[in-house]
């Protein structure tokens, strides 16, 4: 029984650090940059098409794939972001709401078009695959590592964020974009750059996600209401809120289906719904 | 209708010139259709070609292509035309609204295609009041061919599959089994037909549980089963994205096929399931009535010709479906010669029975459903790569829900 | 602290309002009486807690102790806009106003709250002729009557300014509290801004926070001053004027600044 | 500057009126939306579709654009109209005028209920909020089979003929008229609502809601009011495409159903009424060219068109069409 819980605890925590790789992008470029990006999971495909055309077609080891995957995603949407995104910045919601569904539509299609609407197979390196047993336990090698990568992502990020001087920037220019300009920042340049790296988290995201949640077209709409939900939990802009978001929602809706399965498909909603009624700016929001 | 009304909206003056451009321009794209020289048969195939279910809907419409490219566009002396609407996925509205619109606007003769039960559903209300021949070359929810009295199906219905297997399963020595089902429609019938056909036989269900259709993640209700500790365990999960993950999870949670033995609905060993799952897929039992490594001429011809025409990919279920969808409504015309109401063409598919890549299958006269062989299958591993092999089969099966109902 | 005015009952009444922010605290037993029909002004240093308090006493902020009374009725615990209803009304300091509507909608929007139309849906604007003249009666007693249909964010700033008081008046204030009335507003228009205020009905109660010491001085009967959440002294002008303490912690300062 | 004293000249309540009256354009739009039945007979079934959509659009219109309240949820009460009336024919009562009220009513309860809760929210919460209820309200018509037919959609919805009269046919002549009908009838109600001093104070809560309890508003209770509407028009659209098209299924509860209603009013313009039929009218026609000219592909071009729309026409396509008649006056001596 112990056993067991401790299982569920695991499968909840890996779950829920699928869902954090999946969704800190986002509490950048939403949370950070107030920006509505609903086409933040197709950057999420493109990281996943990357690393499939890598591993599938040429024959990249599954490792290699990820840095490519985290740059495709994040110089594709250097290019959005400036062509469509920049000029919007201070346009309403509706209206970013609305390009970036739009976004989402053609990433759909393209994908669609260049790859077929045909699941794409996974296959990963042996070395990730089973299961490292402790005593009468089972720890699937590529949850453990998913755990790991989300981790790194997390120290790397809020060191980044809030370490270093471009980290300093980034609040400045997100904060007060005049006073930004006005002490020498290059507020386009820092902009830029951000945006590119929260879609960029989100390539990497979709690259380790689809061993476990699969890859198609749909993958752009499939998964936006699960990155919105960590985020809004979370708290816009805190990459540690949608740290302890994405492990809450991971680990109750684990348990809720091992332990009421009939309630499986109703908790991470209501898990959402109860915390943003307790907490309506999310758990670690400012706003 | 709307075109008409947009230029109207200008706020700005509108001139009766501009008023009248507009109508004329309306009037062109959507006025009435150039008259055909030859006579022709009209197809209208209703399909989610966008969306979740584009997969589907795409490998039939392959297949219909492939048939259309072998037989020729004509039969008794008329052009097949196929015009291809696009559901968009669940959408019986939608569906419904464009049988209706083949009918009165297009003038189809057939209505064929249909992916999914409730867009199937909808569209047999037009079948049965425009008195057409629908194909259904998919959905596999039992009732739907009570519809419409001129509903023809081609592909399989769940019953047929599951209790099917369910006795065989019983059958071949399992006691005890433990289901996991989708929690949605044909995931219930599935666990209904197997359950019945297991415990009819004998068997005995330790437990069972439903997963939400929308479940990223299926190791907790994997953890859960192999907790229980069962003989058997019987699964069905919607084909696409679950497959590969549900197959994941049981390699993770050490679930071997050869100690616990894994059932399942065909679509849990797909092609790109098992390529995805790698080894962790040998030894999985599953029913199905199609699968490309089908041994006959037929279909080694049939794969071929699909291979060559897709890039490589193989035929699925749906494929078949649509193969031979098309193969009954061209067989129906002939035998009607070319005539397309409705009552002829559905008086020519009742009692039809011909070899098709997956086996010989037929029409029943009473039911409109179809009769074929299921076949049992395990996934092995054949010079190097992972198949679908069969191992037994059960021929002339109908669906057992309608026997029991029409009986 | 607290100092009774003319000796009438007084129209708004705070006792040991008390507020922190964390560690941070704003409001300090502040207990003050405000007498029907004077003109106050609210004055003090920057951070002093003036719309804090303003914010206290209209409920915006929740005290962490003390009560507040309109005429003899406890309201420290009604939802802001019940306080309206009873006549406590205020204003913001940044033009708080509605963009999007024309300044005759603000207004008439104000006097249908006022007059319990607006939860009427099934009958147009139009038929509500009395409201509409109200309106832009008030309008037109501050000048904006012929600016009356453009859209509020379209008005010039001060004018800005007037319709935050047109609001306020259109919910027939007992008691209105201005905070900064004038703020943002050349210097040389203020007078002007403060005119208007002074030729109120004295059925209205002002309390107002001003930083300007000619102004305060012109208009206000009487004056609190406030430094660190707490009051420093209350009294007519002349009385504040040769106050010492105020000299050394307030006027001095801001007559250098 | 012309205009100004031509206000000046008809006094607050010239304005007022003109502010509200019919133009002559809406007359005509409204005139216009009778011509499928002459020009386009073989395309009413889309066009009852296009209207049921629009009607959906203006209800949402009513909470966001004018009470400013995001909704991702709105599909819940198309979908409780939508098996409310379904499940009323089911049980034997078909005649569809009594069953579209009861079935709006119903909505409009659920809508009442729900409204308690989403008044206390806003922003990112509120629009999550609503997710989060539509989503389990998706959930637990799935898992409700007995009641709902789960996955399959609702078995055995049967309407009686309008008035005993026309009966939804394969033409779809009954069920545009009927739809559209209904969308007019609505309309005026609409119309009517944001036109009112309760509309004022709505149009109040969107430009700012902190204001609105310094003036005295009672915002909660507006809002309450609002949305309840908004609930039974979204279920009566619901209950129309029940009833023209006899089917109900899970669908009407989705989650893509709430996106769309809510592209399709960003599309036409938010807080402009007319914006939701607009944007409908383009949404469908422009899906229905697309997806018969190319099912596999079609939304890659509504992508575009969404892209498009936004740069070149922000605030939707009525936003834009009013900044070019303004340009055009500005221009026009």
């Amino acid at each position: 029984m112990l056993g067991s819980f401790v299982g569920v605890l695991f499968d909840g925590f890996a779950y829920g650090m699928l869902l954090f790789l999946l969704s800190v992008g986002l509490s950048v470029t939403l949370g950070m940059m107030n920006f509505v990006n609903l086409a933040h999971c197709s950057f999420a495909m493109l990281g996943g098409y990357v690393t499939v055309t890598l591993m599938d077609r040429l024959g990249w080891p599954f490792f290699a794939t990820l840095p490519v995957a985290f740059l495709a995603a994040a110089a594709a949407s250097a290019a959005l972001e400036r062509a469509l995104f920049r000029p919007l910045y201070r346009a309403s919601d509706l209206d970013q709401c609305l390009l970036t569904i739009g976004i989402v539509f053609v990433s759909v299609a393209g994908a669609a078009y260049v790859y077929g609407t045909v699941q794409q197979p996974v296959q990963l390196p042996d070395y990730l695959r089973g299961a490292v047993t402790f005593g009468s336990l089972r720890f699937p090698v590529y949850r453990l590592f998913l755990i790991g990568a989300a981790l790194v992502v997390t120290v790397v990020l809020v060191a980044a964020l809030e370490h270093t001087r471009f980290g300093a920037r980034v609040r400045a220019a997100v904060d007060n974009q005049r006073m930004a300009r006005g002490l020498g920042i290059d507020v386009d340049g820092v902009f830029a750059v951000t945006f590119a790296l929260g879609s960029g988290l989100a390539g990497l995201g979709g690259a380790l996600a689809i061993e476990i949640v699969g890859l198609d077209p749909s993958f752009a709409f499939t998964y936006l209401i699960y990155v919105i939900i960590v985020v809004s939990v979370g708290g816009l802009a805190s990459i540690g809120g949608s740290f302890v978001a994405a492990t809450l929602l991971g680990i109750s809706d684990m348990a809720g289906k091992y332990y009421v399965p009939q309630l499986g498909a109703f908790l991470i909603y209501l898990v959402m719904v109860g915390l943003l009624m307790w907490r309506p700016t999310g758990l670690f929001g400012r706003r | 209708m709307a075109r008409a009304m947009t230029p109207e909206e200008v706020p700005v003056r509108t001139s009766m010139r501009t008023t009248r451009i507009a109508l004329a321009l309306a009037a062109a794209l959507f006025g009435v259709a150039p008259a055909h020289a030859e006579p022709t048969v009209k197809i209208g195939l209703i399909m989610p070609y966008s969306g979740q279910f584009a997969d589907p809907a795409a490998q039939m419409d392959n297949a219909i292509k492939l048939y259309m490219k072998q037989n020729g566009d004509t039969v008794a002396g008329k052009k097949i035309e196929v015009i291809r609407k696009d559901t968009g996925g669940v959408a019986p509205d939608v569906a419904k609204r464009l049988a209706q619109e083949l009918i009165v606007r297009d003038k189809v003769d057939i209505l064929a295609g249909f992916v999914l039960t409730p867009n199937a559903l909808a569209a047999g209300d037009v079948s049965a009041e425009a008195k057409k021949l629908m194909v259904v070359m998919n959905a596999a929810t039992a009732i739907i061919t009570t519809k419409s009295p001129y509903m023809v199906r081609t592909s399989a219905t769940v019953p047929q599959l599951t209790e099917t297997f369910g006795t065989w399963a019983r059958k071949s020595g399992i006691k005890q089994v433990y289901t996991m089902v989708s929690d949605y429609g044909p995931g219930h019938d599935a666990e209904q037909g197997f359950q019945r056909g297991f415990k009819d036989a004998g068997g005995e269900v330790v437990g069972s549980v439903r997963f939400p259709v929308a479940n990223p993640d299926f190791s907790a209700f994997v953890q859960r089963a192999k907790d229980m500790n069962p003989e058997a365990i019987f699964i069905f999960v919607p084909g696409g994205v679950q497959p590969a993950a549900v197959g994941k999870a049981l390699a993770e949670r050490g679930i071997d096929a050869k100690k616990t033995k894994v059932l399942g609905m065909g679509e849990l060993t797909e092609d790109e399931a098992r390529k995805s799952m790698g080894d962790a897929s040998l030894g999985i039992v599953t029913v199905y009535h199609y699968d490309h490594n089908h041994d006959s001429v037929l279909n080694r011809g049939f794969v071929k010709a699909f291979n060559e025409a897709n890039a490589g990919r193989n035929p699925n279920i749906y494929s078949v479906g649509g193969y031979d969808g098309m193969r009954l409504i061209y067989d129906a015309l002939k035998k009607t010669g070319g005539k397309t109401e409705g009552d002829a063409l559905v008086a020519a598919a009742k009692g039809m029975k011909w070899e098709s890549p997956r086996g010989p299958i037929g029409i029943d006269p009473e039911t409109r459903d179809i009769v074929q062989t299921v076949y049992i299958r395990r996934v092995e591993k054949v010079g190097g790569q992972l198949l679908n092999v069969e191992f037994d089969r059960i021929e002339n099966v109908k669906d057992p829900f309608k026997a029991r109902t029409t009986r | 602290m607290t100092t009774s005015g003319a000796g009438a009952a007084p129209v708004l009444s705070t006792r040991g309002l008390e507020k922190s922010f964390g560690s941070l605290v704003v409001a300090r037993e502040i207990s003050v009486a405000v007498p029907p029909g004077v003109r106050y002004a609210l004055i003090g240093p920057n951070g002093a807690g003036k719309t804090t308090l303003v914010n206290l006493v209209t409920g915006m902020l929740r005290p962490d102790a003390g009560r507040i009374f309109l005429g003899e009725d406890d309201i420290t615990s009604l939802p802001p806009s019940e306080r309206v209803k009873r006549g406590l009304v205020r204003t913001f300091q940044i033009n708080t106003l509605f963009p999007h509507l024309t300044a005759l909608e603000a207004v008439t929007l104000a006097v249908c709250e006022r007059r319990g139309h607006a939860s009427t849906w099934w009958r147009g604007l139009p038929a509500y002729r009395d409201a509409v003249d109200e309106a832009y009666g008030i309008l037109a007693s501050l000048a904006l009557g012929a600016d009356c249909y453009q859209l509020t964010r379209a008005l010039g700033y001060g004018q800005q300014r007037l319709l935050e008081i047109a609001l306020a008046l259109a919910t027939r204030p007992k008691v209105l509290l201005l905070d900064e009335p004038a703020a943002g507003v050349p210097r040389g228009e203020s007078p002007a801004l403060f005119a208007a205020i002074a030729a109120l009905s004295n059925d209205i109660t002002v309390l107002f926070i001003e930083h300007d010491m000619d102004v305060v001085f012109r208009f206000a009967s009487r004056i609190i001053v406030m430094v660190g959440g707490r009051v420093l002294v209350e009294g007519t002008p002349p009385e504040i004027a040769a106050d010492a303490r105020v000299r050394e912690v307030y006027l001095g300062c801001t007559r250098h600044a | 500057m012309a205009t100004v004293s031509l206000e000046a000249l008809r006094g607050p309540h010239g304005y007022l009126r003109a502010q509200t009256r019919w133009r002559r354009t809406e007359i005509a739009f409204w005139l216009a939306t009778l011509l499928p039945f002459l020009l386009f007979p073989s395309y009413l079934q889309l066009a009852s579709q296009i209207a049921i959509t629009a009607l959906f659009a203006v209800s949402l219109d009513l909470i966001l654009g004018y009470a400013g309240i995001v909704s991702l949820g709105h599909a819940a009460f198309f979908g409780l109209g939508a098996y409310a009336a379904g499940l009323i024919s089911k049980f034997g009562w078909g005649e569809p005028l009594s069953g579209l009220v009861l079935a709006s009513t119903l909505a409009g309860v659920a809508g009442y209920g729900a409204s308690v809760v989403v008044v206390r929210f806003r922003h990112l919460a509120l629009i999550m909020i609503t997710l989060g209820m539509g989503l389990l309200l998706h959930e637990a018509a799935n898992s409700a089979s007995w009641l709902t037919g789960g996955a399959d959609g609702l078995q055995g919805v049967r309407i009686r003929p309008l008035l005993e009269l026309f009966s939804f046919d394969l033409w779809g002549r009954a069920a545009y008229a009927y739809a559209l009908l209904m969308l007019f009838l609505t309309f005026l109600v609409a119309r009517r609502v944001i036109n009112s001093p309760f509309g004022l104070s709505l149009r109040g809560i969107r430009e700012n809601a902190v204001r609105m309890p310094a003036l005295g508003a009672p915002s909660r209770a507006h809002v309450r009011k609002v949305y309840t509407i908004a609930a039974v028009m979204a279920g009566m659209a619901g209950a129309l495409l029940a009833q023209t098209t006899s089917t109900v299924s899970l669908e009407v509860l989705s989650f893509q159903r709430s996106a769309d209603v809510l592209v399709i009013l960003i599309l036409g313009g938010a807080g402009r009424l007319y914006g939701g039929i607009l944007g409908a009218i383009l949404y469908m026609v422009a899906r229905d060219q697309f997806s018969g000219i190319n099912p596999q592909y079609w939304y890659f071009w509504i992508g575009l068109l969404l892209i498009a729309v936004v740069l070149f026409l922000p605030n939707g396509i009525l936003g834009g069409l009013g900044r070019a008649a303004a340009w055009w006056r500005r221009v026009s001596p």
